[in-house]
């Protein structure tokens, strides 16, 4: 099949300048532009709902739905993660069988620094999440590893957000090629379809906040893990970011993948970037 | 919403293959393999699907329980939905941006 | 949790509890005064909460009917966010209130919950209740021995789109 | 072991609310647990609150109350610094009690 030399080459060329008009970024999209994406992406939200207030995106569905968000001020008033909270401290203040404890493995004491997780790790070049820090600090004090989904991490993070509640979310992104791929990467999983469903991150918390799957409203990507870890009340107990994504990959009809595994550190890595400014206020109550 | 009808065309063609005579077991054992290599393949793309693993494992208990017709249906179903989502992982290395908020 | 497993089968330990109960209550008179009303008995109302449907369980918890009156404030979500856990309340003008319960006709048991309200406390409850379906959430309000009722429907479906 | 009952007891006037979140399954016996097995009922029947030796409210609950109970009432003739005593027995024949000062 000989397509004619010229005919081959006009068609390229056209393509191109196609190319070049519709997106004025098109020589900027090779290049990974973080603060470009973040501004975007606040942007696509303040302006799809000017009527929600900038900090109210943390609430999740509760800011965009005024009947639900007064069930949610009611049980607020004595939120059911109290208890994991409680925990949390308790556990937090307890001392390793080696004396040491969670405070010796944190900056300021693990106190008030949960805004500044996930953050990239420079000497292992990978996305560092609260979670993962947690696991290796009992792992350094010979202590076994909590699971990911479970209680003791969820009432771990609880405590930790807690202490850093109403600060706004600070991710930094060094100067460092592998930080910037390990953000698009986390992009990427956030707008790539998977599951027989065929849905991504995106379809739902990007196209259709504010709307229902069957009882459940959807909340807005912006500022959609500021509240974490949740107590949900479909699970009726706590749950932090990794059981949120394995749950919502199954729920596509996708085979989840490992807690902490790249994929999900780093879409934490992302969608926790492009929430900067936005305050923490985890823990979090949600449907 | 185009890409999707083309999925499910893709699946639903595969699925519809009639088959003439009963499926014997040595059917049932070519048609597992083939779906088993499919569905490591997905794997390994991290874009397997849940039904394309209990398909194969409704599949495998079919034959054990020497139903080989509805074994080498089940096996040659979860084929499909592993061909599907192979197709669904390579064309979105690049369809994903399209939904991008730039 | 400090858990004293009772030696005995928890009825003995529930007539015991419900003995001492009506103890203090003739100790200050503020039930025995009232003009004796079936719910106002002390003892938990097993039969009651055995009841399927709603007329039923009101019927074995009060003995009689109840007619719809504005002058109960029934609170509930239209649409609940998870039928698990359903913010549900009640206020009431009415006086001389004894009693107020809560009855989720299409739960397996209609009868959710009952309270018995002494003299002095405000005849008002908030609670959280379990829905299995979209029902009718009915409100029993028992004032100077009569009942008093307010009904409100509530949407009630799973979450999520399916995994 | 902490309580099982954490309590809010505010007094403002001659009213006082009572808020109370209780940690407890509430199990209805018509679920199934993962092996497909039926978790029997255990849930909290009775909850009384007393105040100044009196029973100010007491609660009778059936299966249909959610995990981890709330409740919440008013009620006069208390004042800041008295005691309010809550105490739950649920149909396991389980108890427990704990004591909160009005605030």
């Amino acid at each position: 099949m000989k397509t004619p030399f010229s005919l081959l080459l006009g068609s390229v060329g056209a393509a191109l300048v196609a190319c070049a008009l519709t997106s004025p970024r098109v020589v900027a999209a090779d290049k990974v532009d973080p603060v470009a994406d973040a501004k975007a992406f606040q942007n696509f939200f303040f302006q799809k709902f000017p009527n929600v207030k900038r900090e109210d995106f943390v609430n999740g569905p509760y800011s965009m739905n005024e009947d639900m968000k007064r069930q949610w001020q009611e049980k607020e008033e004595f939120p059911p993660y109290e208890f994991a909270l409680d925990a949390g401290k308790e556990m937090f203040a307890t001392p390793f069988k080696n004396g040491k404890t969670y405070a010796d493995c944190f900056p300021n004491g693990g106190i008030g620094i949960r805004q500044n997780y996930p953050y990239f790790d420079t000497k292992e070049g990978k996305v560092i999440t609260l979670e993962l820090a947690l696991n290796r600090c009992r792992e350094a004090n010979g202590e076994a590893p909590y699971s990911y989904v479970k209680d003791e991490m969820a009432s771990l993070t609880a405590y930790m957000a807690y202490t850093s509640r109403g600060k706004p979310m600070d991710i930094k992104i060094p100067d460092d090629p592998r930080a910037l791929e390990a953000f698009e990467n986390g992009k990427r999983y956030f707008y790539t379809r998977r599951g027989q469903m065929n849905f991504s991150c995106a379809s739902c918390h990007v196209q259709s906040p504010g709307e229902r799957i069957r009882a459940e409203t959807l909340a807005p990507a912006l500022g959609i893990l500021n509240a974490m870890p949740i107590y949900r009340s479909e699970w009726s107990g706590m749950g932090t970011t990794s059981r949120r994504f394995v749950t919502c990959n199954s729920q596509t009809r996708a085979v989840p993948l490992e807690p902490q595994s790249d994929e999900y550190r780093d879409v934490e890595y992302f969608l926790s970037y492009v929430a900067n400014g936005l305050p923490i206020s985890g823990p979090g109550a949600r449907p | 919403m185009k890409r999707a009808c083309l999925l499910a065309t893709l699946v639903a063609l595969t699925i519809a293959l009639p088959s003439a005579r009963a499926a014997t077991e040595a059917d049932y054992k070519a048609a597992y393999a083939a779906a088993e290599a499919a569905a490591k393949e997905a794997a390994s793309l991290r874009h397997q699907w849940t039904t394309t693993v209990s398909t194969l494992t409704a599949a495998k208990k079919a034959a054990d329980g020497g139903d080989f017709d509805r074994a080498f249906a089940a096996a040659k179903e979860a084929e499909a939905l592993a061909k599907a989502s192979i197709f669904q992982a390579n064309s979105e290395k690049e369809a994903w941006k399209a939904m991008e908020i730039r | 949790m400090t858990t004293t497993t009772g030696p005995h089968p928890t009825r003995r330990l529930i007539l015991l509890g419900a003995a001492s109960v009506a103890l203090i209550g003739l100790g200050n008179l503020p039930f025995a005064a009232r003009p004796a009303s079936a719910a106002a008995n002390d003892k938990y109302p097993e039969e009651a909460f055995k009841q399927k449907s709603e007329a039923d369980a009101i019927k074995a918890l009060y003995g009689r009917t109840a007619e719809p009156s504005d002058k109960v404030k029934l609170d509930a979500p239209e649409i609940a966010e998870n039928g698990g856990v359903v913010p549900v309340s009640v206020t009431t003008t009415l006086d001389k209130v004894t009693s107020i319960s809560f009855f989720v006709a299409e739960n397996p048991y209609a009868l959710a919950a009952s309270y018995r309200i002494a003299d002095g406390t405000i005849p008002g409850v908030a609670n959280r209740l379990k829905m299995a379906k979209t029902t009718k959430l009915v409100a029993i309000v028992e004032a100077d021995g009569k009942l008093y009722s307010a009904t409100k429907e509530v949407k009630v479906t799973v979450g999520g789109c399916g995994g | 072991m902490a309580s099982s009952i954490r309590v809010r007891a505010t007094s403002n006037g001659d009213i006082t609310e009572v808020q109370t979140l209780i940690q407890h399954p509430m199990d209805t016996g018509l679920v199934k647990d993962s092996k497909g097995e039926l978790i029997p009922a255990h849930f909290i029947q009775e909850l009384k609150f007393e105040c100044n030796g009196k029973d100010v409210f007491v609660a009778n609950w059936g299966t249909a109350v959610s995990k981890d109970p709330y409740v919440k009432f008013s009620f006069k003739g208390a004042k800041k610094g008295d005691e309010l005593k809550i105490s739950w027995t649920d149909n396991k024949g389980a108890s427990d009690t704990t004591t909160a000062k009005i605030a």
